[in-house]
């Protein structure tokens, strides 16, 4: 049984880097370490936990250099993985704390039940499927012997119409997710640093991160305006702009104050 | 020789079998023309076969204007019919009145208009009632004192709950998904933040 | 004497075809104890006739769940074959979430998270519930007193499935203690609080 579920398909052979192209198809960190540990052609129960963390860790070193965002879990999982390595390779101390072992033996476990459930949802939706291979009678007859239930509402019905209910009572109550917007002091520090490299006149525009999203693009444009404003005020910078409306030219201030 | 014979026989006899799948599951009568298609020329030769097959049974083989179909025997139509009914759609304003009086018990008919902030019509209740589901409970002891709904045994019964305390709470339907109510916010850029993983925008609702 | 048996058998035979005729009238499941209500105490040993008689036909007569319905043969199926339409294919977590409620019912939602390792997101519950295979069972008596997820009679009927105990592999898995839905380590998914007993972790969700 065992040799079925975890022995039959090891999977192509995978490297981190590929495994980055992929990334939103995963279903979070475990998924990714179930790859992972698949790629080790044995089976699941015999699994190197040691090389499995190391995997994982390269994997999310990789992610960081690419710059990919990463969802918080996926760096939790590394944490935790570091910390299970340092338990499997240094002594075990006498104290409460499960060892090493027992975590990794938890983790393949983990790993295990998760291929099974896989497994067992390949094997369940591979059955013969009501109303696709397998079919009821395509002309029912209208008599409904089951007296009790003459109204055709079932419990999603039910939950759905309250669900829907609710939805309407809370539109009031917005919870507006955080917006990522381009901060004055942000656009300060980087302009300073900025200028550093530009020895003539630049427009401002050219200054601006290239980041997508119009929002952001936005703010990081009104950010730094305000910024060449706060940084002329101080000295830093020189401002011209040729006529209204025009783009707006900005250079390191020289030292002297002539020009 | 035999072997032939057989061999002859179980084509036959997959394509009855297949012919009978096809007529019992077709939502229309099936054209001979149709069946053709899928079985062979011989297909008259087995409508007829399972025509007869089928005659001393309860389900007849029947031959309509468009086609061939199943039906129960014409002879039992009376005990059928006996206690046929004719299952309707409940509207939605009833649903949803059941669903408030399901989780807002004992509630009185201003609070569910207030809850619902509509009108609840004299028929709402009174189908809600006539089915079994709700039925009055204690009058509120307020001016006017009036009527409470309830739920019924019967409520849950239908709706396969052993008992009021297993309705899924509000935070179950939202983490079900029942229940989204987070406003989409267009042109904001808001959604520059979700993670990679599906899961981690419902993380922000719990 | 002979007249008498003749008689039996008449009356037998008449029960046979009104049980027959009642289940193929309905798409849906009847359940044993409502066609009893029809046909009398001796339904099961006719269920049972019927299903023989049918062993060999293009059309099954099945047990699934609470109930018994008439399907097309199962090894007709590469020849009956209607591709699901793409709308309608679920997503991999929804098809996971099934399988796990369908092996470790009665299962809370942070069990089933802790098994995937991630959180459930909208689309997963709503789908499988608005398809009819799962419901809301019993809350689990442990602080918080969290619902717990169950798979539905139509679930067994969609997949052909005569009850939980023929699940692919079930009695093997549960052999190799797979079906354990605890929350095992820190620091994978939803149980990242650390959570020695099943409960507890679930308490964090209601």
């Amino acid at each position: 049984m065992t040799a079925d579920l975890f022995g039959a398909d090891p999977g192509p052979e995978v490297d981190p880097g590929q495994l980055l192209l992929v990334l939103d198809g995963f279903e979070g960190p475990l998924d990714v370490l179930l790859v992972l540990g698949r790629d080790q052609k044995v089976d699941l129960t015999r699994i190197s936990i040691l090389a499995l963390a190391d995997q994982y860790l390269a994997f999310i070193d990789e992610a960081r250099e690419l710059r990919l965002e990463l969802a918080a879990d996926y760096l939790v999982m590394a944490a935790w993985l570091a910390y299970l390595k340092s338990r499997l390779l240094i002594p075990e101390p006498e104290d409460e704390e499960p060892s090493g072992e027992d975590m990794a033996a938890a983790l393949a476990f983990q790993l295990q039940r998760l291929e099974a459930m896989k497994t067992a949802a390949q094997a369940l939706f591979a059955r013969p499927r009501l109303g696709q291979d397998v079919f009821a009678r395509g002309a029912p007859e209208d008599i409904d012997i089951r007296r009790k239930s003459v109204y055709e509402v079932t419990l999603y019905d039910l939950l759905r119409a309250y669900g829907d209910h609710r939805k309407r009572q809370e539109g009031g109550v917005l919870r507006i997710q955080p917006v990522r917007l381009y901060s004055l002091e942000d656009a300060v520090r980087r302009l300073s640093d900025l200028l550093g490299h530009m020895p003539d006149w630049a427009t401002l525009a050219s200054f601006l991160p290239a980041e997508e999203g119009s929002l952001l693009t936005r703010s990081a444009m009104a950010a730094h305006f305000a910024a060449t404003l706060e940084l002329a005020k101080a000295g830093q910078v020189e401002l011209r702009q040729d006529s209204a409306f025009a783009p707006i030219f900005l250079r390191r201030a020289t030292r002297d104050g002539s020009d | 020789m035999t072997e032939d014979v057989t061999s002859a026989d179980e084509v036959r006899q997959g394509k009855l079998r297949l012919l009978e799948a096809l007529l019992f599951a077709s939502a229309d009568p099936l054209d001979e023309e149709t069946l053709a298609g899928r079985i062979g020329p011989e297909v008259g030769a087995l409508l007829e076969r399972l025509r007869a097959d089928y005659a001393p049974r309860g389900v007849h083989l029947v031959r309509t204007g468009a086609g061939w179909a199943f039906r129960t025997a014409a002879d039992l139509a009376p005990i059928l019919r006996q206690e046929e009914e004719v299952s309707k759609k409940l509207s939605r304003a009833a649903i949803e009145t059941l669903a408030i009086i399901a989780y807002h018990q004992p509630v009185t008919r201003a609070e569910i208009e207030a809850i619902r902030g509509v009108v609840t019509s004299k028929g709402t209740l009174d189908i809600l009632m006539e089915h079994g589901w709700i039925r009055p409970g204690r009058r509120r002891e307020t001016p006017g004192r009036p009527l409470t709904w309830i739920t019924t045994d019967h409520f849950l019964d239908h709706f396969g709950l052993e008992s009021l305390r297993d309705l899924p709470s509000v935070e179950d339907l939202r983490a079900a998904g029942l229940l989204d109510s987070r406003p989409v916010l267009l042109g904001l850029g808001a959604s520059q933040d979700d993670a990679p993983t599906p899961g981690a925008a419902d993380s922000q609702d719990e």
